[in-house]
């Protein structure tokens, strides 16, 4: 059902497997329907084993090294849980995974890097309590991270 | 000029009893509310006295999401029926909901919420202007 | 104290008939609240004097000093800069422009059953400014109001006050009046305006409730310090920015909105979107932002 | 949708709001809704993907998107297109400034 509307929308032929770099459209969400299913696994903001495990079942290793990726315009103290922005960049990168453990499960987003595309990217996110945010960017077949702790508290006074 | 004073005065007064303002400014609320010391149903009565002039100046006090009449309704029922525990029902964004309260901690808190809504209607006549920049506030 | 009370009302009264004009009262407040303001927010030297509870770290870190009085009108993100950062973020492509084009056309399209429309009442859009007012006979009218007078008046049924369609018909006043370089201009002209204008004030800086808060002890006098992680707002430049888009509630709000939810907050039986007594306080609010940018809509914690 | 496109030098900047409730699965069982949520974005230029992402329940109501991609692109025309949970899809357009 999902993959013919995806059809409809003309993007062409979809890529099965796992080609590192897809020059064609990639809908994760069929490639790797288990992913987005795996559990954080406590409340604690420094648990980061559901996320690592999402890294596991995305990129194939947990092997992940800190830099080259930079997590900026992240705040210390979200405004409110429901929009926290998030923006990430790096020079260049095959895919980037943003995870949280925040909230019931731990994968916010995969991006696949197109051939025009520069890896400087924002969105905003929910988060239902204080959390580590993670970005995890494929760069030449290996893998690197970067990590910072975002305070959620009930926002906001009055109404 | 005096009609203007009177103005003023007759504003916070015209919708109350001048009475009830006068009559808790000398009331002490841990005498009159003290369930210990008076009971529940003193409490409760003392309570029902006063609230119904707090909603009339607009002061009526609310927390936890329900209004001190909902705690004066439930408490009613509660003490005639000879309850330790008061289920107070009231309406939160829509929707019906309950709460327990200890009836002997609740008919102290319906108290002290009524007098006191009053009392500070007294004091805030004296000290109002003190919060005022340019008025009676020095910064 | 009694006696101060009234000595300061024949003088204010004294000044107010001399001068032959309504507002003098209210201009003296509103001289001294920007200068309060502006003070308080001077720079960090004098912080712990206006700030103390506010950890050393955070005044160092957290706050901007040095604000003009037009800074103002963006609330506590004029002056804490974690908050303000966010609210860039968050305005680079703000969650209100749906609402104003909404409300654009509900100004444009909607027919009344008589044949007339908003055009007939507000034949103008760029109002937002010069709301609330004090119309003879009817006492103040918000904005919020005056939408509902029209409506009433013309024989239609009178909108939600808080949110929906009448948020985004005063979002569209607000960006049109913003858009047209408007200024917040409340107008006292009157001895019965002047009266209203005095109890709004009364009613602002009296403390009530289970919390024996008045509006003042946070926006006066506590704006600026943090209750647990929010940021208490100043009273000057807080009514120029409404209709809000507020993260917590996901969507736009007006005024009376906002207002209800902090009467709420003091411990009170919160007071009718409406009512005389919101119209009032919000005339008295209005008045202090006498002269600043009309900045709505805008986006809130 | 609303999308704004600059191009400036060889970078073309996008900032994009959709429309969308993004209830996630707690949301909607407090809410006595279905879960539904934008799985898929991408961003076409030349019926080329310059943008793409597989998305979750996480991101915000009405999620906003901000990328770049290179070249100057000024005067084309850049199409973005979502699907979610429930294979629903919505296309919108606008012309790179």
């Amino acid at each position: 059902m999902q993959r013919r509307n995806f059809l409809r929308l003309g993007l062409g032929a979809v890529v099965l497997g796992l080609a590192p770099l897809s020059v064609m459209a990639k809908n994760y969400r069929e490639e790797l329907p288990e992913v987005w299913k795996i559990k954080n696994k406590s409340d604690k903001p420094d648990d980061l084993s559901g996320i690592n495990e999402a890294i596991k079942a995305i990129f194939g290793t947990d092997k992940v090294e800190e830099g080259k990726i930079e997590l900026y315009k992240t705040p210390d103290i979200a405004e409110n849980g429901a929009v926290v922005p998030v923006n990430f960049k790096t020079e260049k990168a095959s895919r980037i995974a943003l995870l949280q453990n925040a909230n019931p499960e731990a994968l916010v987003a995969i991006w696949d890097i197109p051939e025009l595309g520069i890896p400087d990217y924002g969105v905003r996110i929910k988060m239902a309590k204080t959390g580590t945010v993670v970005v995890v960017a494929e760069i030449d077949g290996k893998l690197y991270k970067a990590s910072k702790l975002v305070k959620v508290t009930a926002g906001g006074c009055g109404g | 000029m005096k009609k203007l004073i009177i103005t003023a005065t007759a504003l916070s007064f015209a919708f109350v009893s001048a009475n009830a303002l006068q009559e808790v400014a000398k009331i002490d609320v841990k005498d009159v509310c003290k369930v210990e010391k008076v009971g529940a149903p003193k409490a409760l009565e003392v309570a029902k006295k006063y609230n119904p002039e707090a909603i009339k100046l607009g002061v009526e006090f609310k927390r936890l999401g329900i209004k001190n009449r909902e705690y004066i309704k439930a408490l009613e029922e509660a003490i005639k029926a000879k309850k330790k525990e008061t289920v107070v029902k009231y309406k939160s964004k829509g929707k019906e909901k309950t709460k327990k309260f200890d009836t002997n901690f609740l008919a102290e808190r319906a108290c002290k919420f009524a007098v006191r809504a009053l009392q500070q209607v007294n004091e805030a006549e004296k000290t109002w202007r003190l919060a005022v920049p340019g008025d009676g506030f020095k910064y | 104290m009694k006696k101060k009370i009234i000595a300061s009302m024949i003088i204010g009264s004294f000044a107010l008939l001399s001068a032959g004009s309504f507002n003098a009262e209210a201009e003296k407040d509103r001289k001294a609240l920007t200068e309060y303001f502006v003070k308080k927010f001077a720079d960090r030297k004098n912080a712990s004097q206006y700030f103390p509870y506010t950890p050393k770290e955070e005044l160092d870190k957290n706050f901007k000093w040095g604000l003009k009085p037009e800074e103002f009108r963006l609330g506590s993100y004029a002056f804490n800069k974690g908050g303000r950062a966010q609210y860039e973020e968050i305005i680079e492509m703000p969650p209100y422009e749906d609402a104003i084009d909404e409300g654009k056309e509900l100004y444009e399209k909607t027919k009344f059953k008589n044949g007339k429309s908003f055009k007939d009442c507000f034949p103008k859009p760029e109002i937002a400014g010069d709301y609330p007012k004090y119309v003879k006979g009817k006492g103040v009218e918000t904005l919020t109001t005056a939408i509902n007078s029209c409506l009433k008046e013309n024989g239609e049924k009178p909108w939600k006050m808080t949110k929906g369609k009448m948020a985004k018909l005063e979002a569209y006043f607000a960006a049109a009046s913003r858009e047209a370089g408007k200024k917040v201009n409340i107008v006292i002209d009157s001895k019965e305006a002047a009266d209203a204008y005095a109890r709004g004030k009364k009613e602002y800086y009296s403390q009530r409730g289970y919390l024996k808060l008045s509006c003042a002890s946070c926006h006066v006098q506590g704006a600026g310090q943090r209750v647990r992680n929010e940021y208490m707002s100043p009273l000057l430049g807080q009514t120029t920015h409404f209709p809000v888009y507020r993260l917590k509630w996901e969507g736009l709000g007006t005024l009376e909105r906002r207002l209800k939810g902090c009467n709420k907050d003091q411990g009170e039986n919160p007071h009718k979107p409406g009512s005389k007594w919101m119209n009032e306080l919000a005339y008295f609010m209005a008045y202090m932002s006498n002269g600043l940018p009309v900045d709505g809509p805008d986006v809130r914690k | 949708m609303r999308i704004k496109a600059k191009s400036k030098g060889d970078i073309t900047e996008v900032k994009a709001v959709l429309k969308h409730p993004m209830l996630s699965y707690d949301q909607a069982k407090a809410k006595g809704k279905e879960p539904n949520f934008i799985v898929y974005i991408n961003a076409k230029v030349d019926d080329k993907i310059v943008y793409e992402a597989s998305t979750s329940q996480f991101l915000s109501k009405n999620p906003f998107i901000k990328f770049k991609f290179k070249g100057n692109h000024k005067g084309k025309e850049i199409v973005i297109s979502w699907i979610d949970l429930k294979g629903n899809k919505k296309e919108g357009k606008a012309k790179i400034k």
